[in-house]
């Protein structure tokens, strides 16, 4: 990893948590609606994945937070319209925060279903093998998502046609209210690639370095033609599963445990130490995001609601 | 007579259930420790134990679909799904397996369970909001009830949980909140296939489901005051059906509107068209209105659901067209 | 002019499209090698390859959602499952992904795709027997169509491999060997979502779909004997599904009989019933009637499968009673 | 296993055996008519499996032969007459031989779609839980069934919440014409327990003794309140896939193979090797089977066939 793409990632972390941070206000004041499930904490992991791909490459995000769109360069001000029902969105209304899309970067969509990623993550690899491309398929998910069956039969399907998936889970400890070793027979769930005969690991979500070199290996391992791996992410959700959870039901010690764990301070720690990153481009940096996100909630607000009748359209081709 | 909301009522038959019978065991995701998203069931897991009240991993096929191996070894299991639409991960467990286990063994077994299913459009878009009734009704096998009251809620989820059948039962996420009368009586039930008739008239008959009949209570109301006194029916039920309560409606009014949040195409109301067809033609005097979900997704943004969700003035304009 | 048969119209419109269409891809459990368990496809992987004609685990959420997956992506995928009631696992792959994912998505993708799927009662039982065609008409998004005839099999498949849309495709099992004739235009093509008039006729109209066509040509013929000329419609493609084509047939009719197999309970013969209700009811002159399935599974012993099976009998008797 | 077990186990093969090859005799002339997948091969895994169960047990038998009613005591009169459509079967005509069922014995019946299997095991499973019984599960799948959602979710399931289920895989080499390894990313099914945390084995599924210690083994285990297990016995499908199959798709020399691994002459000879069996007593057994099976057809001829309206009946309770 070279020092400028160490500050890219360290810069799309900042602004996502930034935008996060503004978008629970905003949420909160009742200025915009929608259904979102805050990525707070887990934008390490996101943003180094992401960082791994080719811009022809194809993803499919979980449904945790904004980082996966600020890290493939989805505008924000899009991501914000789509928010609030505004035109200028990705999805004209349809999907709101849970189905952001680009086609132009390779950014598939989402399923509100959880599980229902994997097959059409399956989909795209079978595309591209079939026109002999030499893309690759990162497809996010969440540990309780690796409960659900069409996880057993893609990685079964992506594994016998070598396909070129990559199966990233961000394991955070929980799913909802239920922590993941009540739900999960296993504790590395990278572990169940042996059911697969797949390559894979579990490392440190919360630390760029490993998920960067753990990913980029996957992805060099799809593209090269020998098909899927299963790689995990250690992490922690650090806000509530979404805007407005109680969240009654983890202590607050393990919640303040886990903020020291927290990537953003701990990146930026890291980059300064390495002399990649000054306090005054940290200022800078952050200063920027502000920026971006005000001009961006400038933007939103300036753009029309979409029309009601819209509705009726987009269906068929 | 106690007043309550929709959401305690479904809980209290829970609990009274529960307490009565040690066969009923409850179970889905968050539902234990947390009380379910929608906090439904909060309290039940300290109540009744670990064994009886669980969280369930994220895998609708599996829990779904264990609740009929359950049933027919003498549990009588109520799931949650935390949105209805779930239902169609779990086509197989619901359709080929709840629904004809008994039916291809002959009878060999009773597959007593019910599953919980939180409906309607509120926000949540496609994948969240939709009032799936009318697939399921589709099905033979499947027992489906749609409360729209609080007394209704409760006294047809005991029915439910009594019944030797499956049952899939709709609760409508924005009635949750709703509050209503119920009696003191602890063994009150609602039997499965019987409608409500919710206001007497003649001069049309308003069949509403679910989240349709508060805004059908409204319409009536309007209308009364306009000199046409309209008959509101709430079926409660979809499988049994109470076809003999709408067709004798018609007989006497001549006119029927069907309010429902299903789409058009093959909802509720197509079935009610073709058996008033079937069975009532004569007594026709204007065509069928189906104020129901135009045959598109449920969109996200407000401006787009409010759009194309039946409510209150659709229906009402529906019923004046016909009266006039 | 040539006579082929059903399943030759089918694995025709396969190879003519696969040559034309590099993008055109098929699979699914048995289909390469062996050609398939009804062999609609033996052949193709030698020609095509095995990137492109290929087996499958049994797997079906994995690859019918991978069809959504490769369609969004740039192929045109053509899966088969061994029997339509297979549909029931992949609920959320059908409904949710492959009939959604372009709505959600505002419109930023197509979805051309094409799920084959063998339908109808053949001794074989509820759990691979039934034409569910009703539960996908229900369902914002996607496309179905129910071809009758040789011509039509090979006509609307081409057609629905080229549409930009996911298309339910039902082949009745007990029509593959019927025969028929079909131009010899290379470029056959049979278009969504437009209804054949099977015969003219004016004292009534009789709706027939899928295997129930050839059955529905038997009661004319005889009806024809008796002094009735009935118009026999089949609708073919039931999303996009062609009302006009019914409305002013039972407009010269005013009398309509509808057969299918699906479950009589919201089965198309409802939405038809409801439909005439809204928009013709002052030209109905006779209730409707329906020959459907009971609502009950459909059972395997021949005896108990002939009971409950619409035939010509029964598709008569309901005719006769209207035209008395 | 003392003489008696093992005479049993032998008896119930040779009269599984031969009443397939009367099945498959009576379909061929047209006789009956049904949906009969052949279970030729496979006898030894089936009735050594059931052998290790308690009359209170429940099982959930797979698509494949009837071995698994003859090993469990069903009256092979009434599975013909399930075959036939007649009266004195134990479904009345509605599912035929795919779901022959017998409450009083705990055969709880079968899914027609493959893998419906899992969650109904794991279901009977919970309520034995919650009842406090020491009962077990015993369920039975296909090699090509272990690729379907449901076994991920079932297993994941019954591992989380300690399920008495006992997993059976009879890994017959082929899915109708799909060779196991061209569908299955693993080459020993049972390796998938790794994805689960749960015990089990592979081993060879036409060796009675394998077999029937493997699945006391997990049954034990399961009774004593340890959960699921995950097993596979190798065998393979001397017939086609059902009665009329062209079996185009594999070579007669690998049908001949496994024909000289057939467990019923394999076991026949051991029997014989340890003295439990001698000439006399196979001639006889054999002699009893096709009396047996003489009675059944004769008792199925004179049934009356269903009434065509008892279709509308045994849907509700
Ligand atoms: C099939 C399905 N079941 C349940 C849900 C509801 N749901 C949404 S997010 C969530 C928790 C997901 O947990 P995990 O996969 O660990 O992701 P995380 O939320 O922790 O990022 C649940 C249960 C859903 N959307 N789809
Ligand atoms: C969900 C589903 N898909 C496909 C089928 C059709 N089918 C019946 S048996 C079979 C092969 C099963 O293979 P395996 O599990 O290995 O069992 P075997 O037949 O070899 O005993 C198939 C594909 C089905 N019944 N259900
Ligand atoms: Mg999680
Ligand atoms: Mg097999």
């Amino acid at each position: 990893m070279d020092k400028k793409l160490k500050l890219d990632i360290y810069k799309k972390i900042v602004l996502s948590r930034r935008l996060e941070e503004r978008i629970a206000e905003l949420i909160k004041a009742g200025q915009v609606g929608g259904f979102m499930h805050p990525g707070v904490g887990q934008e390490a992991l996101q943003v180094a994945a992401i960082a791994t791909l080719r811009s022809d490459d194809y993803m499919l995000y979980a449904h945790r937070g904004v980082a996966y769109w600020v890290a493939r360069g989805i505008p924000i001000q899009s991501v914000l319209c789509d928010l609030s029902g505004r035109e200028g969105g990705t999805n004209r209304g349809k999907g709101g925060v849970m189905h952001v899309v680009s086609p132009e970067l390779g950014v598939l969509g989402e399923s509100g279903t959880l599980g229902g990623c994997f097959p059409i993550a399956a989909g795209a690899g079978m595309s591209i093998k079939v026109k002999h491309e030499d893309k690759v398929v990162l497809c996010f998910f969440g540990d309780g998502t690796s409960n659900r069956g069409t996880f057993h039969e893609s990685l079964n399907f992506c594994a016998v046609r070598k396909l070129p998936v990559v199966f990233l889970c961000e394991n955070n400890g929980w799913a909802v209210s239920v922590p993941t070793e009540q739900s999960t027979s296993v504790k590395d769930i990278a572990d169940r690639r042996h059911g697969y005969g797949v390559p894979g690991k579990t490392f440190d979500g919360n630390d760029v370095e490993q998920v960067y070199d753990a990913v980029s290996e996957a992805v060099a391992h799809a593209r090269a033609g020998n098909g899927p791996s299963l790689l995990e992410g250690k992490t922690y959700r650090l806000w509530g599963h979404w805007i407005g959870d109680p969240d009654t039901y983890r202590t607050r010690e393990e919640v303040e445990k886990h903020w020291r764990r927290d990537p953003l301070p701990a990146y930026e720690l890291k980059l300064m130490e390495e002399k990649v990153l000054t306090d005054a481009a940290r200022a800078e940096i952050d200063k920027d995001a502000r920026a971006q996100i005000d001009r961006a909630i400038a933007f939103m607000e300036k753009q029309p609601f979409m029309k009601g009748e819209t509705a009726l359209e987009d269906l068929y081709a | 007579m106690r007043t309550i909301t929709y959401a305690q009522g479904i809980k209290e038959a829970l609990e009274e259930e529960m307490r009565r019978d040690p066969t009923v065991v409850l179970y889905g995701e968050d539902v234990a420790h947390f009380g379910g998203i929608f906090r439904i069931t909060s309290g039940l897991q300290e109540e009744f134990g670990e064994e009886r009240v669980f969280d369930t991993p994220i895998s609708e096929n599996a829990f779904v679909g264990a609740a009929v191996g359950a049933a027919i070894t003498g549990l009588r299991p109520v799931v949650e799904l935390q949105f209805a639409d779930f239902l169609f991960t779990t086509g197989d467990e619901i359709i080929l397996k709840a629904g004809m286990w008994r039916y291809v063994h002959g009878g060999a077994y009773k597959v007593p369970m019910v599953v919980r299913c939180p409906s309607g459009a509120a926000g949540v878009g496609p994948e969240h909001g939709q009032c799936p009734e009318a697939f399921f009704m589709h099905s033979p096998g499947l027992r489906i009830v749609s409360p729209a009251t609080p007394a209704d809620a409760k006294g047809l989820l005991k029915s439910a949980i009594r019944d030797d059948n499956p049952v899939l039962y709709f609760e409508h996420k924005l009635l949750y909140a709703t509050k209503g009368e119920i009696p003191d009586d602890p063994d009150y039930l609602v039997p499965l296939g019987k409608a409500a008739i919710r206001q007497e008239g003649d001069a049309l008959t308003l069949v509403a489901i679910s989240a349709m009949v508060p805004k059908a209570m409204k319409v009536a109301e309007r209308l009364a005051k306009e000199g046409h006194n309209i008959e509101v029916i709430d079926p409660r039920s979809l499988n049994p059906f109470d076809r003999p309560a709408i067709i004798e409606s018609v007989k006497k009014t001549g006119k029927i509107v069907v309010a429902e949040e299903s789409y058009k195409t093959l909802g509720v109301g197509a079935e009610i068209g073709a058996m008033l067809m079937e069975e009532a033609l004569e007594y026709l005097d204007r065509p069928l209105r189906r104020v129901a979900m135009p045959d598109v997704p449920i969109p996200t943004a407000a401006a787009l659901e409010q759009f194309v969700l039946p409510n209150e003035e659709k229906i009402y304009q529906a019923c004046r067209e016909l009266l006039n």
